[in-house]
């Protein structure tokens, strides 16, 4: 067994699905003979078929909306959108139906799609090629939002999701999906939707972050040991609904708190984790959660990007503000 | 201006089909299904929606019923689809669809509670496979793709029966892009679907000649290689012939279609709605005239097959149904507010536990 | 002068503008003859034509997209969603264009473009009519959003608006639209885009809300009064770029806050206010900061909406909360 | 099944236009712009537009420039359309687009800019007015859409000179929801644009019949009640031509057209994309038979207005107009970190003063 990358980790789970359910169909922009434009579908129509692994004409509505008629007689779709910079066609169809079937009908129908798109910045690309967006779909009531941040995680969470019976958004970080290698084994064993994973065990401080922001906050916890302080680092991965207990509980160690994300900060999930903290650790809390994050500002084309993407600089900065608190 | 010489490089034709005429005499032979038995049938159903939009009307009126659409003058397209499907059949409605609900076997009082503001009645106790009424214009046809997608994957690789996905819209809703995204995937993935239009000319207050330059609504098929006809949506006879066609070639792997029925809303959009802010009384006038279920039993007098007394036997049973109906919408329990957790997730998730708890307590104890 | 309604004030608010400004259109689904199904732009097409008072066709992603190529073109486009319920198809071209457009090109074009749209739950209504979504548009960078919830507040936030020359939401709460009568002279005098409104002097605790919420929460303010209660209720109106400082002036008083809105809890504007809270005043808290929100459930048909829209008893249980911590 | 009679309601017919075939040959009398000297400069444009996207490429490989869309084999295109507006005219452009930006006299330093992660290069210094490049599919065509309202608003009521707005898109573009609601508006509206469809047989690996199932796109006009024809896309003659009379039309008040241009992407889809994995060999070396420079250069020779002494000149001095950008873009100065924030709204919020004070503190000491 060789290691693989992120986004191998997202080819297998997706084969071993295709394989093991024949209900599963995966369909997108360029996800046949070219594998899709990062490859996660690599080979996947040679081995399935045109019918399970299909190329769809140039529409995201259309995408997002076929998926629930799919899902809703049967099906289990995996539907990919090239970048999450072009999702928002989608999100009427993901808010207003696929999130909504289930209740709408009391139970009558469901929508078991996932839909897929890589995010985040930081790979030179052009223009909408960076979008982190996840809160506005972590605020849509039904939806699971999910965000792998290693090869593992990626084939676990992915096998989870499609074997969910709810509709899952399930955000690719294209920065990291080459960035490590990992041996993961084709076990078919998903991982839970309700679990944060704690990456590093530390009882200084408290680190969160998901994503390709991961890499940059987990080189500071490093850095953090080198000064004997002890970090404790958590991915939520499921970022709705979130696991806030393993949050909580790492505040009882801690007290202190540092947020990460490249989304904007204002309306954040740094700002739904840090209300949460508040509501239920307020006494616990020696400092403000610091919410290290991308500026409320438009994501900028390339020669700008690294200066808006949270850095080791920036984390550590937030870091700092915790511990130091109150000056 | 130098007029080139250009190259023909296609065309296309639009056609229109009728078989009676405003006045209720036919136009043409009537197809096979048309025996006295099933148009006597095709008139109770147009008759029930036309008593069923009535007596919600006036629920609503009386403050018992939400905003509701009637179908007035419309219920030869309703019935005339309902009636064309195989049980089998997955059909997606829109909100204005009275005739092709009853038809498809939905409860008048499972129609009444949706728009009395209960999800349970999109439960569709008798038609489980369809989809519930949609509101948002046009995305209910985006859905019924998905489903001839996953009708004719099953058909082809799960050895279940040809099946076929069918949809109603407005003629407002080809304006938007769910409707083309729509329907150029069925021509381009020659899916098992028909798409029928009930172009009552009005949306809302938008005139069809606000909503589009095109002098037909069937010709939109052209931008996506799907066949396409018109026929006259108050000619019932019409519209279950064109539909039954389309949904046979649909089933025999012969592709989709799309089918503009033209027709009139002679109501208001909703109750919520006064339509003499914008709508020429004369224009009124005129389309009363061809409204669909005069015409048919016209024609059905004609033949001798249809009588006041038959109209009056009628007219007392489906009074009797309606006041069950109304019976049973008015004594229905009411549902715990804790439902609008039940069937958010398959499971409830533990993040929600808190605020599923919060609101039982809110309920026992306000 | 009589006193109008909050719909009105917005209808006066249009008439003023077409009448000052020559550039100013207003277009939307039966806007023209019908006057907008909240008669929001009665008369408007019978006083200043179908040239500036336009129907359009039934399609939202094109209301929002011409509208960034009016306004690019030296119009001032003031476009209308006929519900929020149905603003989604349009997201892509105010997250993607009109808010980016100024951005992207350095300065050489700009966007000045007024989305209104009828919000909120409570009149009974049928689904995807009764929507608060504004927290996905909060998070959009450059974009600005405004919420009224007072006749004379919705005529000068609205003139602001239209005036502002970057791209505004407008959310209208439709529950309160003829709630309550104002006398709001014509005068053409604005408001600011970037102040709270302090609606109650108080120093005991922090109300915060917006929209039709404020009905609720400042009748239990009232009722708070009648127990010696000293509630300050703060109405942010304009919700990005959001006047944090009023809110912190505030708290320098109470140390105890309650934020209310409609829209699901999750993601919704009450934790980036509680989170700038956190950050803010941490030492001035004596309290966590209560959310009063929508369930993070689907808004329900009619029959439940009263049980899911935060009512005042949820809201003094939230005030009860921050008084009596720590119990 | 019965074959009803049926009533022929509407008909519709699409045409081709060509003066050059494949191998140069006029095949029919030249349009009145056809000089010598006018068709030299297109050649001209359509040579350094094929420089530029040599150079662009090069730079991408050697790690200078980022991801970058090249037109090769579709010069005629975008020359053929720029050349056919008025300078006050509004152009609407999406991304593979070279051609068009040079004769609207965007820069090439600041096409490079833009494709090497720089907003400033969207600054288009003497096209001020014409949209920045356009990379989420379609979209431009609603923007263009309103654009065109706003000067047939401006003409009739502000007294401005009578303008047209055109923009272009690939074919995979005409399956997106945008390009149906934004052709149905300016039919509908009457409004004064061209949409021209670069129909180069694929959208990255997606060739155009899994895009759409229409034997042609300019077909799709017909759902909008739009005029619409076909040109030979690699036929700068013929799209110059059509396009001229297309604009005309539209400042003339007579209405909006779309215009087909077939030809074919001889490059891959960016340099980030390979196309060897999904275009069959054989389809390309077919197509590069037909393309717009030899063809045109074909032409010309025949007719004596071309030489290999010309095309030396030519190549020499295009290449120094190349180099003379690449230095500029190389030799630009760095954007300050903070212009992420100058241009975000007219006037920096208070709220947002602190996120820049601390961007600016980083940059000034990391
Ligand atoms: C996406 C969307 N936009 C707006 C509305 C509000 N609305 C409800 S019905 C309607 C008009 C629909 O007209 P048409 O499609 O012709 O159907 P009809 O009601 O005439 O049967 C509108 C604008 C909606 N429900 N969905
Ligand atoms: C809305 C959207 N979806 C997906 C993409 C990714 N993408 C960029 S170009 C392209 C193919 C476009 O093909 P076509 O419209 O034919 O234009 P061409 O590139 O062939 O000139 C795709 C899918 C995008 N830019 N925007
Ligand atoms: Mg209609
Ligand atoms: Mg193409």
């Amino acid at each position: 067994m060789t290691a693989i990358t992120l986004v191998e980790g997202v080819t297998q789970a997706l084969a071993h699905e295709l394989r093991r359910d024949p209900r599963v169909v995966v369909f997108g922009q360029d996800v046949g003979a070219n594998g899709g434009v990062f490859r996660a579908t690599e080979g996947l129509q040679k081995t399935f078929g045109e019918e399970r692994v299909r190329d769809t004409p140039l529409a995201e509505t259309m995408i997002a909306g076929i998926a629930v008629g799919m899902a809703v007689q049967g099906l289990r779709p995996v539907a990919e959108f090239q970048f999450m910079g072009f999702i928002y066609p989608g999100l009427d169809h993901i808010l207003s139906h696929a999130t909504r079937l289930r209740n709408r009908t009391r139970g009558r129908l469901s929508c078991p799609v996932v839909y897929r798109a890589p995010y985040g910045g930081g790979i030179h690309a052009p223009e909408h090629h960076s979008e982190s967006t996840e809160a506005i779909f972590a605020h849509v009531p039904g939806l699971r939002v999910v965000v792998p941040s290693s090869p593992a995680r990626a084939y676990g969470l992915l096998l989870a999701s499609i074997r969910d019976p709810d509709p899952v958004l399930f955000l690719e970080p294209k920065r990291i999906y080459r960035a490590a290698r990992q041996e993961v084994p084709d076990s078919g064993e998903p991982l839970p939707l309700d679990r944060a994973f704690v990456l590093r065990e530390g009882s200084d401080i408290t680190l969160i972050a998901w994503g390709a922001a991961l890499r940059e906050t987990l080189e500071v916890a490093e850095e953090l040991a080198g000064e004997g302080v002890k970090a404790e680092v958590i991915d939520p991965a499921t970022l709705k609904p979130l696991d806030i207990h393993t949050i909580i509980d790492s505040l009882e160690k801690t007290g202190r708190c540092v947020v990460v994300h490249e989304a904007a900060r204002f309306g954040g999930l740094g700002a739904e984790i840090a209300a949460q903290i508040g509501e239920y650790a307020f006494d616990l809390l020696k400092a403000p959660v610091q919410r290290v994050t991308g500026y409320d500002t438009v994501m900028p084309y390339y020669q700008l990007e690294n200066q808006y993407l949270p850095d080791q600089s920036r984390i550590l900065r937030g870091v700092r503000a915790a511990l130091e608190y109150p000056r | 201006m130098h007029k080139p010489k250009m190259q023909l490089v296609a065309s296309f034709d639009i056609a229109r089909l009728q078989y009676l005429d405003a006045r209720g005499q036919a136009t043409q032979p009537l197809p096979g299904f048309a025996t006295p038995d099933t148009l006597q049938a095709l008139y109770r159903q147009m008759a029930l929606a036309r008593l069923v939009d009535d007596r919600a009307v006036k629920l609503q009126r009386t403050g018992q019923l939400g905003t509701y659409p009637s179908t007035l003058g419309q219920e030869a397209i309703g019935v005339g689809v309902g009636g064309a499907l195989r049980t089998e059949d997955v059909y997606c409605p829109y909100y204005r669809e009275t005739g092709a609900l009853l038809e498809r076997g939905v409860e008048i009082e499972e129609i009444l509670a949706i728009w009395g503001g209960d999800e349970r009645g999109q439960g569709f106790r008798h038609a489980p496979r369809d989809l519930p009424l949609c509101v948002p214009i046009a995305t209910q046809l985006l859905h019924a793709a998905g489903i001839a997608f996953a009708l004719k994957y099953r058909h082809q690789r799960l050895d279940e029966p040809a099946r076929v996905a069918v949809s109603c819209a407005g003629e407002g809703a080809t304006s938007k892009g769910d409707f083309y995204e729509a329907l150029n995937l069925l021509g381009v993935w020659q899916l098992p679907a028909v798409f029928v239009i009930n172009n009552n000319q009005w949306a809302i207050s938008v005139p069809r000649h606000r909503q589009t330059a095109t002098p037909t609504i069937a010709q939109k098929a052209v931008a996506a290689g799907v066949s396409a006809l018109q026929v006259d949506g108050n000619d019932v006879i019409a519209v279950r012939s064109a539909v039954a066609d389309a949904v046979a070639r649909a089933r025999g792997g012969e592709g989709p279609t799309l089918i503009e029925a033209t027709s009139y809303r002679l109501c208001d959009h909703t109750t919520a709605d006064d339509a003499r802010r914008y709508r020429p009384e004369q224009e009124l006038h005129e389309a009363e005239q061809s409204e669909p279920l005069v015409r048919l039993g016209t024609y059905l007098r004609g033949t001798g097959d249809w009588s006041d007394e038959l109209e009056g036997e009628l007219q007392r049973e489906l009074a009797e149904v309606c006041e069950r109906a109304l019976r049973n919408y008015a004594e229905r329990p009411r549902e715990s507010a804790t439902a609008m957790f039940d069937h958010l997730y398959a499971e409830l998730p533990e993040a929600l536990i808190e605020q599923y708890e919060e609101l039982r307590n809110e309920e026992v104890a306000p």
